[in-house]
Parts: structure tokens; sequence; C-alpha cells
């Protein structure tokens, strides 16, 4: 009587997944597609899948003197850890998937390593905990910078040219906002200012404005938006300009301006610094840009070069391996690659003295001031400094 | 740091929050009180009244005022429809009625992400500006909307003091016995009593729509908002509401000066636990244990 | 129905229709071992959700309903996970600590709580989900706070490591079967039948000489620390615990389960579990769709089926036993 | 004269403002049926559900058989022996009539927790004690035709039988009675007299009668305890309480029916 929904089940999964006339390399993306990190998650699923289409366009991707045509299989993790680790069962187990670009949030990427790790699979991940990578996590990397690597060099900048002292921020109680705080605090301690105020909130709260009172009360200067998520920033900055502060607001991490400035408005944004890992003007980010535009009607969010140069290191890491199964071989190859052109500009890896593993990439970025609703790029940045 | 400034500050913000919070749970006691029954799809009415808000004046261009108001009489019709299509079955059974609101959420906030998808919206701010009441500093755009709240509590209370259906409400959230044997058919008050509480849930999220962005989750914030007034007010109890709404306004607004965020809501549920086992019928409530 | 009419007792000896069904069980348990392991690791989830869905179906026969049953997973799972860490237990006494703890609240908790009835004890256990819920995020000293506690352990018992897929499937099968044992034995005996007997009439049942209040405390308890036990279970298979997994949402996915698995049958909670775990994944790509099935399913069956899909074999032979009649 | 089984003394209850019982003090004896009457909102039922511990008092005590009963869950009341009936037939309906029969019996299958979950399904009496205790009390009420039926489904006096039925078998040495004639008809009234009269004279039980139906009242009781406006302003044998004045006055009024 009850339907024996597990036989079910696994016959119409093993039933796909026939050969076609090329051979087929499936990409997993386990991302974030509802809730609060949608927006990221969206961006990393389509980095992939424009990324898989140029290959494949260009007559497929051609390693070891195989063609492969390049398969994104895309599942929601929810932004949850159990959801994560069931997502990298099914993408592991059922579609024998070796590459996985995503997860988004940190809970879920620690969730997924004892899995991905044991079986050899290569995992590109946003997650923005410094223990996503370690030694001992050798097939994890990371293609977006963090605050970890950012904060320091633009804090410098913004403390040196516009003199800021004491520092107020509001960051949510989740794995992302614990960790940015430490950042943060050491980042402006050592830039000469102060991090004096930090205020922790419930992750789905939409009323900043007892927050925001006992911070303005001590006289700060500037307020640290990083760690939130776009929509909450866009309303810590609306309510903020509301109570009458007129000082100055800085992001120093998590590309999210173009949802800012929709929540918060022209006005309220005007003068407001932001860090951006896109220079628009770059040639290769304004031809990715163009793609993502020609492709997907949503803004682009600024993580999505980030993953497109994540897609094509890990292509051409096969290239050289000259193998798409053993990826142990393509490890050791992505691993070596420097000097890469990537949408985002000259892109290596670096991390071994933060982490003790070179698996995050030195992009450049950027410090840029909204000015009537666009960023204007006004320092350019990498690991040591900004100029 | 100037205690008396903060302190002021901090009770102008809980009135106005207390208020907000008073808008979004009067429909929900309203609903426990005509059909006792948990309406775990309030939020999604909140939320539904804000997207109507939104496309209203954001789309349609028309004025904010205006744009409530036919929110209100959406939220009241489909509220009615659904009461009578979907909930009909479980009018004299809490506990199968309350999982049943469930199942009516997560259609409702589903669908809404179906066709409005998952990134948050901004309306344009109905005021622009700070008002200064002494020394604390109110953003303009919340005063608006505070004097709309009262004018919708004011019309409310009118339509349930004076009107002839507001009055046969109020007998059945009294009693619905006695209101039957009155010759108040039940057939009628409950999808009024249901779609009225729907509407009320979608003028607050209307009205809050330009304060907050709208997007297909802000429906979870105000439903927990609505739980806690409702529950410290007593099920059912319209003035226990607005005395408990009140009081969670500045209560929150005050701890959230003295202590950590987080610490202020862990205080507020404990609370909220402390009057269920205490007093359940709450403040003014008269639901039974 | 109570089994115990003058007539004989239909659950003594299994009818034909009994027995093929034991023997579909029986295969259905069995193919795990020989699928995938994707197919393992759902059936892992589902043996799992049996277990925490019979904690909170123990609490329902006693006519109430926990909107925080997730809360006592979670404690189950952070005191063992931290009982092996810091105290270096091993994995059985561990998870009997989780499962004490989480007794223990509830025995606290529950003796407060349940002089409440219907809709007041579902709002009561909804905010000590959520308060328990920030204690972890807040507790970051101890609980890891929002990161959580990674990096756990395999289950050992007596040197037998279940550490892999199969293994741990075993473990999760056992601990399924024991609790559907365990509920079948209980509602056969006469403390069963008083739980049955208070939850259709309380009233009544107090005024027969049973102890309404302690009975709900007692079925309270054993629900929370059943729950407990398979919260410490799934640490040990994911090797992960944030607070994050233990929120509302995840009591409402057991209330969804027991009211389509059947509140009234002791396989409710397996047939819940069976129907709605492997679910999701149907719809993995379409999550949206996925919500409004459960809803709509949801509303659907507490209309048309309010005990639910287990009590669907009673309902045909009914309907058999009257066409033949 | 045997020792006073239930010793009601200075026994009061307000609820809010309004006082429902004020000050009442009576004592029933073994083996004794005694009435408690009284006009509508003289606080019979709120010192019903005050004795039986479904109500805590404000004031005064309960003592049953030498233990203080007040204020306790009822079900510590049926430990010590003293059971109530409902007023409206309250059942377990989908239940069949002997279901609901072995219900009643289950406090005294259970006793304490441990034995509940013993591996005999008839716990505290052996399996055979069991069916035997239920066939007892089926044919002591005549249910046993009935005994396969669904209780919900049975005739308003059937429901009123099972309620006493499930009353008894939770072995009471003293029943509260909460007006079992009301709704009867004239024959079922009959019927219940000699039930009633056959549990004090067969059973050895201990009665307390809250009823209207002055005729079963007066033909079944020694003794009549009258309660008006929460206190006690008569007691005695019936035809000394029919007579009383103040009764007739505060309670019977119509003096045509005084002659009757």
């Amino acid at each position: 009587m009850k339907i024996p929904h597990i036989v079910l089940l696994s016959s119409v999964l093993a039933a796909g997944g026939g050969a076609q006339a090329q051979d087929t390399l499936t990409l997993g993306a386990l991302v974030t597609l509802s809730g609060a990190g949608a927006a990221w998650g969206q961006g990393m699923k389509n980095a992939a899948e424009i990324a898989a289409d140029q290959v494949n366009k260009a007559g497929g991707l051609d390693v070891g003197g195989r063609k492969y045509q390049v398969k994104v299989v895309a599942y929601d993790d929810k932004y949850q850890a159990n959801e994560a680790v069931t997502v990298a069962n099914r993408l592991v187990f059922e579609d024998k998937v070796k590459y996985i670009i995503g997860p988004v949030g940190s809970a879920p990427v620690l969730a997924i390593q004892p899995i991905t790790e044991k079986n050899r699979v290569i995992v590109m991940t946003l997650g923005f905990t410094a223990k996503a990578l370690s030694e001992d996590k050798p097939y994890t990397f990371r293609p977006n910078v963090t605050t970890a690597e950012v904060s320091q060099p633009q804090i410098d900048w913004l403390v040196r040219t516009q003199g800021i002292k004491k520092v107020g921020a509001l960051f949510p109680n989740d794995e992302t906002g614990q960790q940015i705080a430490q950042d943060l605090e050491a980042a402006y301690k050592k830039a000469g200012a102060k991090l004096p105020v930090k205020e922790f909130f419930e992750r789905d709260r939409v009323d900043f404005v007892p927050l925001l009172t006992r911070m303005l009360a001590r006289g700060i200067d500037a307020i640290e938006l990083d760690g939130n998520s776009p929509a909450t920033a866009g309303m810590i900055v609306k309510q903020a300009r509301e109570l009458g502060y007129a000082g100055k607001i800085v992001r120093t991490g998590g590309p999210a301006t173009q949802e800012i400035v929709n929540v918060a408005g022209k006005a309220a944004t005007q003068g407001m610094f932001v860090h951006t890992p896109i220079d628009p003007e770059l040639p290769s980010t304004k031809a990715y840009m163009d793609l993502y535009a020609a492709r997907y009607k949503h803004s682009m969010n600024g993580f999505s070069p980030a993953f497109y140069d994540g897609a094509n290191l890990l292509f051409e890491a096969m290239r050289r391996a000259g193998t798409v199964d053993d990826t142990e071989k393509v490890r050791a190859e992505l691993e070596r690659i420097s000097g890469f052109e990537g949408a985002l500009g000259r892109l290596g890896w670096t991390g071994k003295a933060m982490y003790g593993i070179d698996h995050q990439l030195d992009a450049p970025f950027y410090v840029a001031e909204v000015q009537d609703g666009k960023e204007v790029i006004r320092a350019r940045c990498t690991v040591e400094g900004c100029r | 740091m100037d205690w008396t400034f903060l302190a002021t500050q901090a009770t102008v913000n809980g009135l106005i929050v207390g208020l907000l919070y008073l808008l979004m749970a009067v429909g929900f006691t309203l609903v426990f009180g005509v059909m006792r029954m948990v309406n775990f799809a309030h939020g999604e009415f909140y939320m539904l009244g804000a997207f109507g808000a939104y496309f209203l004046v954001s789309g349609a261009q028309l004025p904010f005022m205006a744009a409530v108001a036919i929110t209100f009489a959406g939220a009241l019709a489909g509220g009615a429809l659904l009461e009578w299509g979907v909930l009909k079955p479980f009018r004299r059974d809490e506990l199968n009625g309350m999982i049943a609101t469930i199942g009516l959420a997560m259609i409702l906030q589903n669908l809404a992400l179906m066709f409005f998808g998952p990134d948050p919206l901004s309306m344009p701010p109905v005021a622009e500006g700070v008002t200064r009441l002494g020394k604390a500093v109110v953003p303009t755009a919340r005063l608006y909307v505070v004097v709309f709240a009262c004018a919708v509590l004011a019309l409310l209370y009118g339509f349930l003091r004076f009107s002839r259906p507001g009055r046969a409400l109020r007998a059945v959230v009294e009693d619905m016995e006695i209101a039957a044997i009155q010759g108040i058919r039940s057939r009628l008050y409950y999808p009024l009593g249901f779609g009225l509480g729907a509407g009320l849930a979608a003028v607050a999220g209307a009205l809050m729509a330009p304060l907050f962005s709208v997007s297909p989750f802000v429906g979870g914030a105000p439903l927990l908002k609505a739980f806690i007034v409702v529950i410290l007010g007593g099920l059912g109890s319209i003035p226990g509401a607005a005395v408990a709404a009140m009081l969670l306004g500045l209560v929150e607004s005050y701890a959230s000066l003295l202590l950590a965020g987080s610490t202020a809501d862990m205080l507020i549920f404990a609370i909220v636990m402390a009057m269920l086992v205490l007093r359940p019928k709450g403040l003014l409530g008269r639901g039974e244990a | 129905m109570t089994t115990l009419a003058l007539a004989a007792r239909p659950g003594g000896r299994v009818g034909p229709l009994g027995m093929a069904g034991l023997v579909l069980l029986a295969a259905l348990a069995a193919l795990p071992w020989f699928s995938g392991a994707f197919v393992q690791h759902l059936a892992v989830l589902v043996c799992l959700n049996a277990v925490m869905v019979s904690g909170l179906a123990l609490v329902a026969r006693c006519g109430q309903l926990s909107l925080g049953h997730a809360a006592f997973v979670a404690i189950g799972a952070y005191a063992s996970v931290l009982a092996a860490r810091h105290w270096g237990l091993s994995f059985l006494p561990a998870m009997l600590l989780g499962a004490l703890a989480s007794a223990l609240v509830a025995l606290l908790l529950g003796w407060a709580i349940l002089r409440l009835r219907g809709v007041y004890f579902v709002l009561v256990t909804f905010a000590f989900g959520e308060l328990l819920r920030l204690a972890l995020l807040d507790g970051a000293a101890l609980t890891g706070g929002a990161n959580g506690i990674a990096g756990i352990g395999a289950a050992q018992v007596f040197g037998f490591a279940f550490d892999t897929r199969e293994r741990f499937y075993g473990l999760a099968l056992a601990a399924a079967l024991l609790s559907l044992w365990m509920l079948h034995a209980l509602f056969r005996r006469p403390l069963g039948h008083a739980m049955d007997a208070l939850a259709d009439n309380p009233a009544l049942a107090e005024s027969t000489g049973l102890n309404v209040h302690r009975i709900q405390l007692l079925a309270f308890v054993a629900g929370c620390a059943l729950a407990a036990a398979a919260g410490a279970l799934q640490s040990r298979y994911i090797g992960y615990v944030s607070p994050e997994s233990f929120n509302t949402s995840v009591s409402i996915g057991f209330i969804i389960m027991l009211v389509i698995g059947g509140r009234r049958s002791v396989w409710g909670p397996l047939v819940g579990a069976m129907v709605l775990t492997p679910l999701p994944e149907l719809f993995r790509g379409a999550v949206q769709t996925q919500h409004i099935f459960y809803g709509a399913a949801l509303i659907v069956i507490l209309r048309f089926l309010p005990d639910g899909l287990a009590s669907l074999p009673r309902r045909a032979r009914q309907l058999w036993s009257r066409d033949a009649a | 004269m045997s020792a006073p089984l239930l010793q009601v003394e200075g026994l009061s209850r307000s609820f809010g403002g309004l006082a429902a019982l004020r000050g009442l003090s009576f004592e029933v004896r073994e083996g004794e049926i005694v009435g408690l009457i009284g006009p509508n909102g003289a606080g019979k039922t709120t010192a019903f559900n005050v004795i039986s511990g479904t109500l805590p008092p404000t004031g005064g005590r309960v003592r049953f058989a030498g233990h203080d009963i007040a204020g306790g869950p009822p079900s510590k009341a049926v430990a010590r022996g003293l059971v109530r009936t409902f007023q409206s037939a309250t059942s377990y309906p989908e239940e069949t009539v002997a279901g609901n029969v072995y219900r009643g019996l289950l406090s005294r299958i259970l006793g304490t927790v441990p034995r509940g979950l013993a591996g005999r399904e008839d716990g505290g009496l052996p399996a055979s004690g069991v069916q035997a205790e239920m066939l007892r009390i089926l044919d002591l009420t005549d249910l046993r035709a009935w005994r396969d039926a669904p209780a919900g489904g049975l005739a308003y006096g059937l429901q009123k039988r099972l309620g006493i039925a499930v009353a008894l078998a939770a072995h009471p040495r003293m029943l509260l009675l909460d007006e079992p004639a009301a709704g009867l008809n004239h024959e079922e009234c009959n019927e219940l007299g000699r039930l009633l009269r056959r549990l004090r004279d067969e059973e050895g039980l201990t009665l307390l009668l809250v009823e209207h139906h002055m005729a079963l009242v007066m033909a079944l009781c020694q003794r009549i305890v009258v309660l008006v406006q929460g206190e006690k302003i008569a007691q005695g044998a019936p035809d000394a309480v029919r007579a009383n004045p103040a009764v007739i006055e505060a309670y019977l009024g119509a003096p045509d029916y005084a002659h009757a």
C-alpha cells in the first residue's frame, strides 16, 4: 500500500545521463536560490552558465585530445547547512560531479567539506568564513576576495584620505556577520581608527532605528555596512539618513551598491564609499557585464564575475592537466596558475599567510564613491595596498 | 552619552514602533476572536499588502492613500473568499484550523516568490526629511505612517462600535453561541471576520512598505510581532492588544538601548513564555487557559 | 480505536494483508543497501525523521501539539556533541546524556506549560523554540554561535565505527524500528490507552482517576528525549550542527510529516517521513513549487483524510468489509 | 450511625466579586443517599465542582474518608474513592460502550505508572479480572446489549447510564451525581431510581445527588440539603425539608405544591 518512494526515485535518477556524441563534463552549482542569499546565488549560477556556454559555442572544452560539452546542474541549498549536505550528496553521488561552484554561505561550506574533500571534489565557494580554506582542505578554493583580504588596504586608504576616526557598525547575528565583525575591528585598529560600536541583530530584522539611535549617540563619524545583505544595508542607510545622520557611510566588502541605491535612494547614498570588485570601465569586465545583461534581465551581482573567472580557471587547469577525471592533477595545475587574464583583470592565488594555503584568489579590487547612484572608481587596490 | 536625549528618543521610537506592531496585530487578534483560529498566514497578507501598495504606487502611479484603500478592499475580499473556500471545514477545530493556515501561508509566500522574485523592491518614501519633537528626532515618513495608522485604527474602532455589522462581529467575538442565538448568522461573519483580519494585515503592509523594503519574505517579522502582542494582550482582546503593542514597542526600544540586540529579543520571548504560563488570558484577554 | 473490546483483539494475529505489508516494508528497508549513495543518504534522513516525528506523535497522541520540537532535537544534538568534545564521552553515553538533558528541560518546561490547552500550548512551544535558537546563537563560547560546530566524528559503539554510509544506515534503521516498536508496544498497553483517552476527553479521563497532567508530562518528556536521541544521531551523520538547522520551519516540517503521515497511528511518523523526506529532491530545481505542493497537500489531507495516509489501509479494509457485508 | 464519609466544612468560592458559595457545611455518612437541591443559580454546580476537585475553593475544607481533598486535581479524589459524573452525558464517542468502561478502569489498572508499562496487557488487574469487572459493570447498569455499539450513537438515556457505568469502573466508595435525571423521560427516571437504590444496597455505595427532579429526590434520599444563593438554608429528612417554611418560601414558592 505504501508507495515505495525510494524505488521510484532512484529509477528516475539513474535513467538520466546517457552519453551524447561528445563527452559531457557536468559542473555542479550548489547555490542559494531562495531566501536572503538568493541575489548572490543567482549571480554565481549565471556566471557558471555563461562560462559553460562560451566553451560549448567554441566547439566544447578541449582536454587531453577530447572535446567536452559542459553542462551546469544547479540545486538550491536554501542557505542552510542540512540542505547543503543533501545537495552535496546528490551532486557527488547521483550526478557524479567532480567540480562544484558554491555554496554561498559559510555554514553550508563547512558542512559539505567532509564529503567534498573525502571524494576529492574541487569546490569554488563564496563562504566568507576564514575556516573555509586550510591546509587540510586541498580541494576548496575561493575565487572572491573577502573582508580578510580587502578590508585592510581599503580601510588604510579611507582613514588616510577621508580622516575617519570613530566607526559604528551593525552586523547580522550569523556566521558571516560574526566573522566580518572580527576582521573589521582588527583592520580599523591597525589603520589608526577605531570601531567602538558593534551591534548584532536577528537576521530578518527590518527596523534599525533603536540600534542606530544608540550608535549615533556615541558620536561616530562613519557607519560601516560590510557584512549585511544588500537589502538590509539599504535599509540601514535609509533609516540612518532619516534619523538625520550626515556623516560618512562606507561598505568595505560585499558588492551590493545597486541594491542599496534601490532601497535607500540616490540622495541617501550620495557620497557613500563602497568596495567593488569590478571596474566597469575595464574592457574585460565590461565584456562580461554585457554578456550577462544580454542573457539575464535583472541586475548583475558584484560577485558574478569572480565566479565566471573561477569557472574559466577550472577549465584552464583541466586543459593543462590533460584530464577532467583526475582532480588530483587538476588541483595541482589550478594552484600553479598565475597572471591569468580574467574578467576581473590579472589574477593569481594568495592566502598562505592567512589560511596556510594559497587557495584565495588575489584579484584587483577598487574603492568607489557613489555619485548620483553610480559607482565612480576612486582608488585601485591589491592585497598590498590602494593607490 | 546624553541620557535624557537617548531616553526621549527611545520613548518616541518605542511608541511609534508600538503603534506599528498594534496595526500588525489587530487583524490577527480579530481573526482569533471571531474564529478562535491562530492565523499563520497573517504575515503573508501583510506581505501581499506591501506588494499591493508597491505596484499601485510605483506601477499605476496612484496616490499613496488610494493605493492603501484599494489594497485593503482587495485583501478583505480575498481573505473572505479564502476563508469560505479553504478554511470553512475547520471553523470549530482550533488545532487543525491552525495547521491549515500554515499550509495557506506556504502557498501564498511561494506564489509571491514565483511572480515577484526574491529581490527586495523599494518604494518612493511618503515624505522626506526629519521633524524634531522636542529633543527627539523622528523621520517624517514615519510620522505620516503613524498618522495613517491612527486613522485606520480609529476607523476600525468606529466600525466595531457603531456600525451594525461591526457590533455583530463584536458579539461574535464576545460569545459565539449567544451571538448565534440572536440570529447572527455565523455563515456570514466567519468570512467577514477573516477578511477584515486579512484586510488589516494588508493595510499594515501597505502603510509600512515605504518605510521598509518589499519582498516575499517580509511576512515573517510581523507575524512574530503579532504573536507576541496578542499573547501578551490576551487572545481575542483588541484593547489588550493595544496595551501590549505599546508595551512591546517600549520594552524593545529600551532593551535594545541597554542590552545587546539579540539579548533583547531573548528577553521578550522569555516574558511571553512567562505570561502564557502565569496568565494565559493575557493582560485584558478573556481567552480560557 | 481501543483494541481491548470484549471481542478478540484484532492486533493479536496479523491478517494476510498485514503480512504482505510487513514483507513489503522489509524489502523496502533492505533496498538502500543495494542502491546508490544518494538513495542511502535519503534513507538515513527518512529513518532519523521518523524517530523525531515519533517523539512528536507521542505528544500529539495526548492531545497537545508542539511547535518547538526542533528545539529538543537541538538540545540532543548539541548536548551530545559537547559532552563528547569536552568530557571525552564516547557516542552512546553522549547520546544518552543528550536525551537526558532534553528530558530534563522537557520536564521543567512541560510541568509549567502542560496546564495550557490547544493553541496556548502551541504558542508557548513556538516561543520556547525561538528562545533556544537565539540562546544557541548567542552562546558562541560554548556552542560556536552561528558558525556552529564542525568536524563531529562518526558514531562508535564498542569499537565498531559507523563511519560508512551503509553502516550508519543500519544504525538509523535500527533506531527507526526501535521507536516504531516502542510506540506500538506503548499504545497496546494501559498507559497508551490512557493517553488516547485523555486526548479524546481530558475532563472525563481526569474524573475517572487518570492524572492528565502527569500522563501528558510523561509523554512530553519521552517524546522530547526521543527527539534528542535522533538529534544526536543526526549530528554524528552530518558531522556539523548550527542553530539554523533547528529553527521553526523545521518544527513545522515535523508537524506536516505527522499530519500527512497520520496522528492516530503508530505508523504515521514512518509513513510521513518516507513520503515527505525524498519529496523535496523531486522539486530541488524549483523550490517554490515544492512548498506550494506541501501547503496544498497539508490542507487536502487535513480536510479529507484527518487521520493521515497511515489510516488508508484501515479505511480500505472498512470499505472492503462494508462492500463484502 | 456510621462515621461521616464526606465532611464539607465552611466551603466558599467566589468568582471575582460574585460569591457563589458562602460557608457551606454538611456531611454524608457511609451508605447514605443525600440530595443537594436548590433553585437555579443557588450554587449547586459550583459546590459539586469544588467538592469533586474540579474547582479550587476560596475558603473552607472538604474531607473525604479522613483525607483533605479540596483543591487537588480530581484524579487525587478518585484515588481516595470519590468519583463524579457529568450533567451533560459526556463519553468517549468513538469508543464502544465496552471501550468506555475499559477506559474507566484504566486508573485502577495503571495504579503506579511502571505497572502501566508492565508487559501484561492488564497491568494491575489480571486479564480475566478486567473482563470480569467490565461484564459486572455492564450488567449492573444493564448496558451489556449495547456492548459493541459506539458510545456516540447511543440514545440520551443510555448515554447517561454509560456515564454512571464509567464512573463505577473507577471503583468509587462514593458517587457524586450531577443531575443524573436531567432529560430523562418518566420510565427512564424510574429505572435510574432503581439503579441508584441497587448501588447503595448491593454495592454499598454512598451517593450525593444534585438534582431538580423533586419526585426522585424525595423518594430516594435519606437526607436533603437545601442551598439558596450559596448558603445552606435547611437540612434534614425529605418530609421535614418539604414542610420547612423557609424552603417553601425561598425555593418551592408555589403554595399548592406544598400540599401535593
